[in-house]
């Protein structure tokens, strides 16, 4: 059965027929072609699916796509303007954060949600905070400290955490 | 610490220069193979055998063709019209693609489901309907050579038993004397258990054929693109595959560490599907298929070390039996079925060692891939590890002097070893003298006294490995044939800027950026101004790929030498522009300059220049060099790692309160991506070490098929990591470096194995296999008290 | 994957009574919550379906029951159940060997020793349920055979 | 994994899911988060035909002080649960469980009433709630209905709701002075179901001497237990390590 939905995903307004069972994250990666958005588990054990629905962070592996009616979504293109990183990007860079990438936007939509929640986290906070994130290259060490200058900069910024 | 012979703007060797492939994963633009999507592209989907053992007595297709956008059914029946259902393994064993008459593992591929839609293929492979007649599966590896027991390959020929291979190294006779002559004898059964590299990206293929241009493009999870090519073109070239119609392409790659070395039997599948239907066909796994499918590991290994009175080591003993599942798809050199095994006798000196191994096989996948590690030296090196772990305890010594006692010192490099590898070179003492000093040893050491004494479980855990890196020498190593060389190819533009292609393939390790800044050390040309390609096999140079820490031996070496080419034609061209002769000329980072007149000079852009606007007669225009890169020797990196764990006794659980790592991988490229490499192995070093085994019950079934139930640490568990290094250069590699991102792997899980060991030794505990986890402890507790 | 369970019950019937109820195998699995016996195919064999939903979780098999042993002398039975997924995802099989003795005071005691091996996906994913199923459904069967006794002494 | 072709329904009242519920019949099933049910159906060990989707009702999520009560409201998300000062001062013993409960992520859709509706031994909620000796209060055909905490948990994944029952509203006694609570978790790693987990309530009088205490138990059988005997040994009396180590035997 087809359902009309219409949301929001980076600021664009779209409406588009989805079937009952279409998972979010097909919706974002086939219909919309926002391939940012990685499948590692199918089971919401490892985030790589992450997004913002509603300013809020959920894998989107184990959400339904109709579900999303009437929803505001953002993804990891949707983070930045396109050519100019956010803060969490830049410290992701500047510390090393990242290696192979395909955890990367996964984890950088989790650390924004954790930040607008805890602005100042300290590395244990972090640590729990994308505990539903696994990476499997970096260690995490790197990551912790990335989350922690984009704190530290978003403060100083105030820049608004998407 | 870090000698830099550029400027940062230059970012040569040395400099931690910000990685240069990091805007597009940012920005969510990294392209990896799921993310490909081709005009009219078709999605498979396997329909996996949920029995260990079984004979398929019917495959029945009709219930599946008739759901609506199943455009076919593909079975081994259907592939052995083409011989397309069996392959060879990378050693000359052979695999099933498809089976025709019996399924020898749970979750074996049986047939694939052709839709036009992923979903609409899910919902045909549950359509599908497989008459199986399950039989009794043999699981147990040591039960495999059993009088009795069912022939599980009764299709290969001269195979009488389940017993694959018998392989040896050193001499039996003189260790066993020197064993049963020894003062102190320690042994010890250890098994490293079957896990998965798990890479956060599961494997998959876009397979397209053009049925007018008769060429294959694929996209593809792979480590090693050219290899593939040449497997695909020996599998199917009967069919009309050639080499030269097959393009295959190595996208961005999402973690690798081994599992995508092999070709799995679906690559193959969608690739005779595409041939067939003439279609892009996409097939992407999805985690449990995932997860039961390419393990490493899985040695039990019977080891003896002896040594004399005052703990001076005599002799190391092991058996081992390995448990190669279905059919051994090690993926290892052809030469080497072990691997790199034989470094077992560890960073120790003494003169007599055996090993031995018999593989068997068994009723679950196909086993041998690697997980992050050289060839089999994870294996090697837990063992020599906990033994000699086990031997200091067996002796009251403390386990860092009996390794200070032992080692092989600086001045013994280059070292041969009992089994017969040339270690290059290392400081040991150095290295974990350094580690000692850093994590504050002794301060720990008082403190665990302290702590016994009021009960307390605190252990310190040692591990002081050699590891084997950089496969390799023609002469010994290949893989089908194929010797071991990697290459690099430069291109130099008239602006001086460059493009270099690679037969390796990075996934994740950073070589867009660090075999930028080894061409910015040759040629002064800044590392922001060279592009780096690898992946394609229609562009990039023919070479072995990426996986065992080979990368920076092989095609790391070979942009050294393309570079150094270079680096004398523009010399040439330098004396031309500058009318002095060759041997006037010296060269500094970015320039030649004449001796005594270092004003009269030309920078490596004005020389590039005039190779292609201002030749000197005779000479052939352009700026490019090829190299490929056979090495003289492996590369033998070292380190010294310590962890400090402690363990409540009425719960077995398990705090890793400190841990220190000290490499040793020669000259480094840059340390940032070293130290971030380092971090990640160490996080795959306790995976295994305290969370992560693949299970099985006594059926065959695999009891931790997601990430549910396979456990990959989280950043919770992972601890923080405190890293350093030593530099010993290796004599032989043109930049004196060594390779380093498996290290941490390879020498994290004894360091964390004897940490709680260790803690649990006042309990009269003397041994835990990995993987230690709290449930493990909390049992072997409750049996000592 | 294979479990063992070890069960003991008492019913207050007379041991004839319920040899009466084991041995006829529609009397039993109307006891067992979601089997049925569509046919006999033999000797003690018979076909069927187990239909078995817990929440949301719900599997078919097509069953294979056969009284592999009868001993009347000693009111002991050895009772196979094989089933297979419908949508092919793998197997179950039970043998329950079932004794009755008879107590003093004129009940019936059974002890039945149940071993159940489970192959395919519920195995692969779900290997913690197995114990806590069987558990449940050996529970559900006293309970419901209790009353099948009871309304059988009082019809009688 | 892809879940089995079904039906989706959203229902934007109680009164709308319930009478979906009714008309759909058996082969339906209500999602609040999904957390719980998603997954299973993606590995299709659950084809539900139909799923009647209750997460966008309004007015089911709060968490509210009301007389001698708090009262949750079933759709409240666990990260609501999480952040709410009212639970993080008086009933941290929701703070303890909910931070080992799954991730962040899963929190931010997964509700308090999905997880014990689904009646799943391994979830975290159901023990707490046997322990602070809560009230379902659940809407179905009939109207409201009110089911102790002990009367609702059945079997494997079975409760005392009827398929056409939504759990609407959750009763906790609130919190006295002299009342704590706290929730230990055995997991493999974090985020993991609960190998095991225990949690306990209790009140005190003003002498120290325990007055009521509730412990629930996670994962040791096929539905969430109450530990009735340590509770009877421990009501009455006053806590010491001895009693406590006699308890735990």
């Amino acid at each position: 059965m087809k359902h009309e939905i219409t949301l929001k995903i980076n600021g664009e307004t779209v409406t588009a027929e989805v079937d009952s069972r279409l998972l979010l994250v097909h919706f974002i990666r086939e219909h919309m072609e926002l391939t940012g958005t990685h499948i590692g588990c199918d089971t919401s054990n490892c985030g790589a699916c992450t997004i913002l629905l509603d300013g809020k962070s959920i894998k989107s592996c184990t959400y339904l796509a109709v579900r999303a009616d009437g929803s505001e979504i953002t993804t990891i293109e949707g983070v930045a303007e396109e050519g100019s990183n956010h803060p969490i990007q830049q410290a992701f860079h500047d510390q090393h954060g990242l290696h192979c990438g395909f955890c990367t936007p996964g984890m950088i939509m989790r650390s924004l949600d954790l930040l607008k929640n805890n602005p100042d986290p300290t590395d244990e906070e972090i640590r729990w905070g994308i505990s539903g994130n696994l990476c499997r290259c970096t260690g995490y060490n790197n990551i912790v400290k990335a989350v922690k200058q984009a704190a530290k900069e978003m403060q100083q910024e105030k820049q608004p955490a998407v | 610490m870090f000698n830099c012979k550029t400027s940062a703007e230059v970012g040569g060797m040395g400099h931690s220069v910000k990685r240069k492939e990091d805007a597009r994963f940012l920005h969510g633009k990294g392209n990896y193979v799921d993310d490909v999507k081709l005009p009219g592209m078709l999605h498979m989907v396997m329909v996996r055998s949920p029995y260990a053992y079984a004979k398929i007595k019917n495959i029945n297709k009709e219930k599946a063709l008739a759901i609506d956008g199943v455009l076919a059914v593909i079975t081994g029946e259907d592939l052995a019209q083409y011989n397309l259902h069996w392959m060879p393994t990378l050693l000359s064993d052979t695999q099933m693609v498809l089976p025709t008459d019996t399924v020898m593992h749970q979750a074996q591929e049986v047939c694939a489901v052709i839709a036009t839609d992923r979903y609409v293929a899910v919902d045909g492979a549950e359509a599908v309907e497989v008459d199986y007649e399950p039989m009794d599966p043999i699981v147990d590896p040591f039960k495999a050579l059993d009088e009795g027991a069912p022939l599980l390959r009764p299709d290969k020929e001269n195979q009488k038993d389940n017993h694959i291979y018998h392989w040896e190294r050193g001499d039996r006779e003189k260790t066993d004397k020197v064993i049963a002559d020894a003062d102190v004898v320690v042994t010890e059964r250890i098994h490293l258990p079957r896990i998965h590299v798990a890479s956060i990206e599961t494997c998959g293929c876009v397979a397209s054929y053009d049925k007018d241009t008769e060429k294959l493009l694929v996209y593809l999870t792979t480590q090693a693109p050219h290899a593939i090519r040449t497997v695909v073109a020996l599998v199917a070239g009967h069919v009309g595959l050639s080499e030269e119609k097959i393009r295959i392409i190595s996208p961005d790659i999402g973690g690798g560490f081994g599992g995508k070395v092999p070709v799995y039997p679906a690559y193959v599948v969608a690739i005779a599907a595409t041939f067939l239907i003439g279609k892009p066909v996409k097939w992407i796994e999805d985690r449990s298929e995932n997860l039961v499918n390419g393990f490493a590991r899985d040695y039990h290994m019977d080891c003896t070390l002896a040594a004399d009175k005052n703990g001076k080591i005599q002799a190391f003993k092991v058996k081992t039996l390995a448990d190669h599942g279905y059919t051994d798809s090690s993926a290892n050199p052809s030469k080497f079925p072990t691997g790199m095994f034989s470094i077992c006798t560890g960073s120790y000196d003494y003169e007599h060692a055996f090993a031995e191994l018999d593989a068997v096989y068994t009723n679950k996948a196909p086993g041998g891939v690697a997980y992050r590690c050289s060839f089999r030296v994870t294996e090697a090196v837990h063992a020599i590890e906990r033994m000699v772990d086990k031997l200091a305890h067996k002796l009251g010594k403390d386990p860092a002097m009996l390794r200070l006692q032992n080692f092989i010192k600086k001045d013994q490099f280059p070292y041969s070893s009992p089994l017969g590898w040339s270690y290059d070179s290392g400081d040991y003492e150095a290295t974990l003298k350094k580690a000692m000093e850093m994590i504050g040893y002794d301060d720990y050491k008082k403190e665990q006294a302290e702590k016994r004494k009021e009960g307390k479980l605190m252990g310190i855990g040692i591990s002081t490995f050699t590891e084997v890196v950089g496969a390799g020498p023609s002469k010994d190593f290949d893989i089908l044939g194929i010797a071991m060389f990697d290459s690099a190819e430069i291109r130099v533009h008239p602006t001086g800027k460059a493009l270099a292609r690679f037969g390796t393939k990075s996934q994740g390790q950073g070589h867009e950026t660090t075999y930028a800044q080894i061409l910015a050390e040759e040629l002064g040309i800044p590392y922001s101004d060279i592009e780096i390609e690898e992946g394609d096999t229609d562009t990039a140079p023919y070479g072995l790929g990426t996986y065992a820490s080979r990368s920076t031996p092989t095609a790391g070496a070979a942009a050294a030498v393309a570079a150094r080419k270079l680096r004398d034609k523009g010399k040439k061209i330098a004396a031309y522009l500058l009318e002095v002769s060759e041997e006037d000329l010296e060269w500094e980072v970015g320039k030649y300059f004449v001796k005594g007149a270092p004003e009269k000079s030309k920078t490596i852009q004005e020389v590039v220049f005039a190779a292609y606007t201002n030749i000197p007669p005779g000479m052939e225009p352009g700026f490019e060099a090829t190299h490929y890169y056979d090495p003289p020797n492996l590369t033998f990196p070292n380190g010294a790692y310590i962890c400090v764990v402690e363990v409540e006794k009425e719960t077995g659980a398990i705090d890793v309160k400190r841990f220190v790592a000290i490499d040793d991988c020669g000259n480094i490229i840059n340390p940032m991506i070293v130290e971030g490499q380092v971090h990640g192995g160490l996080t795959q070093g306790i995976a295994p070490a305290m969370y992560e085994a693949i299970e099985y019950d006594d059926e065959g079934n695999v009891l931790n098929g997601t990430l549910m139930d396979y456990l990959v640490p989280t950043a919770v568990e992972s601890p923080h990591w405190e890293t350093g290094h030593t530099i010993t250069p290796s004599p032989h590699h043109p930049l004196g470096a060594k390779g380093v991102a498996e290290s941490p792997t390879v020498g994290a899980p004894p360091a964390i194995a004897n940490a709680i060991i260790d803690a649990l030794t006042p309990l009269g505990i003397e041994h835990l296999d990995i993987p230690i986890t709290p449930a493990k402890v909390w049992e072997a507790i409750q049996a000592h008290s | 994957m294979k479990a063992q369970l070890e069960k003991s019950f008492e019913v207050p019937q007379g041991t004839e009574l319920v040899w009466e109820h084991l041995i006829d195998p529609n009397k039993v699995m109307d006891c067992v919550p979601g089997v049925s016996i569509d046919e006999q195919v033999g000797e003690n064999h018979y076909k069927g379906k187990v239909g078995m939903k817990f929440g949301p979780i719900g599997a078919k098999y097509d069953a294979d029951i056969h009284y592999k042993e009868v001993d009347a002398d000693n009111h002991k039975i050895i009772l196979t159940g094989n089933g297979v997924d419908v949508k092919g995802n793998g197997n179950a099989e039970m043998t329950m060997t079932m004794n009755i003795n008879k107590k003093e005071d004129g009940g019936s005691k059974l002890d039945a020793v149940m071993d159940v091996t489970i192959n395919g996906k519920i195995a692969q994913f779900g290997s913690r349920l197995i114990t806590t199923v069987s558990n449940q459904l050996f529970k559900q069967f006293v309970s419901n055979f209790s009353k099948k006794l009871a309304a059988a002494e009082a019809a009688a | 994994m892809i879940p089995a072709k079904f039906t989706y329904h959203k229902a934007t009242s109680v009164k709308e899911a319930v009478a979906l519920a009714e008309s759909l019949g058996e082969e339906a099933k209500f999602m609040s988060g999904g957390h719980s049910l998603l997954p299973m159906m993606k590995l299709r060990f659950a084809t539900p035909e139909h799923i009647i989707d209750i997460s966008k009702i309004d007015g089911l999520s709060y968490i509210k002080e009301e007389g001698d009560l708090l009262k949750i409201g079933g759709l409240t998300t666990q990260t609501e649960m999480e952040h709410s000062k009212l639970i993080q001062d008086k009933y941290p013993i929701f703070s303890d469980a909910i931070k080992l409960t799954a991730d962040p992520s899963v929190r931010n859709a997964g509700t308090i009433g999905g997880n014990i509706a689904h009646g799943d031994a391994a979830n975290d909620q159901p023990a707490l709630m046997l322990a602070m000796r809560a009230t379902v209060i659940a809407e179905g055909p009939d109207g409201r209905k009110t089911i102790p905490i002990d009367d609702f948990f059945h079997g494997f994944y079975m409760t005392a709701l009827e398929p056409t029952d939504v759990l609407v509203e959750i009763h906790v006694p609130k919190a006295e002075k002299h009342s704590g609570g706290a929730y230990h978790k055995v997991e493999r790693k974090v985020g993991d179901y609960a190998t095991a987990g225990v949690a306990v309530y209790l009140e005190l009088d003003d002498d120290g001497v325990c007055r009521e205490i509730g412990i629930g138990l996670t994962n040791v059988s096929a539905v969430p237990m109450r530990v009735e005997r340590a509770e009877d040994l421990l009501r009455g009396k006053t806590i010491t390590d001895d009693l406590i180590k006699q308890a735990g035997d």
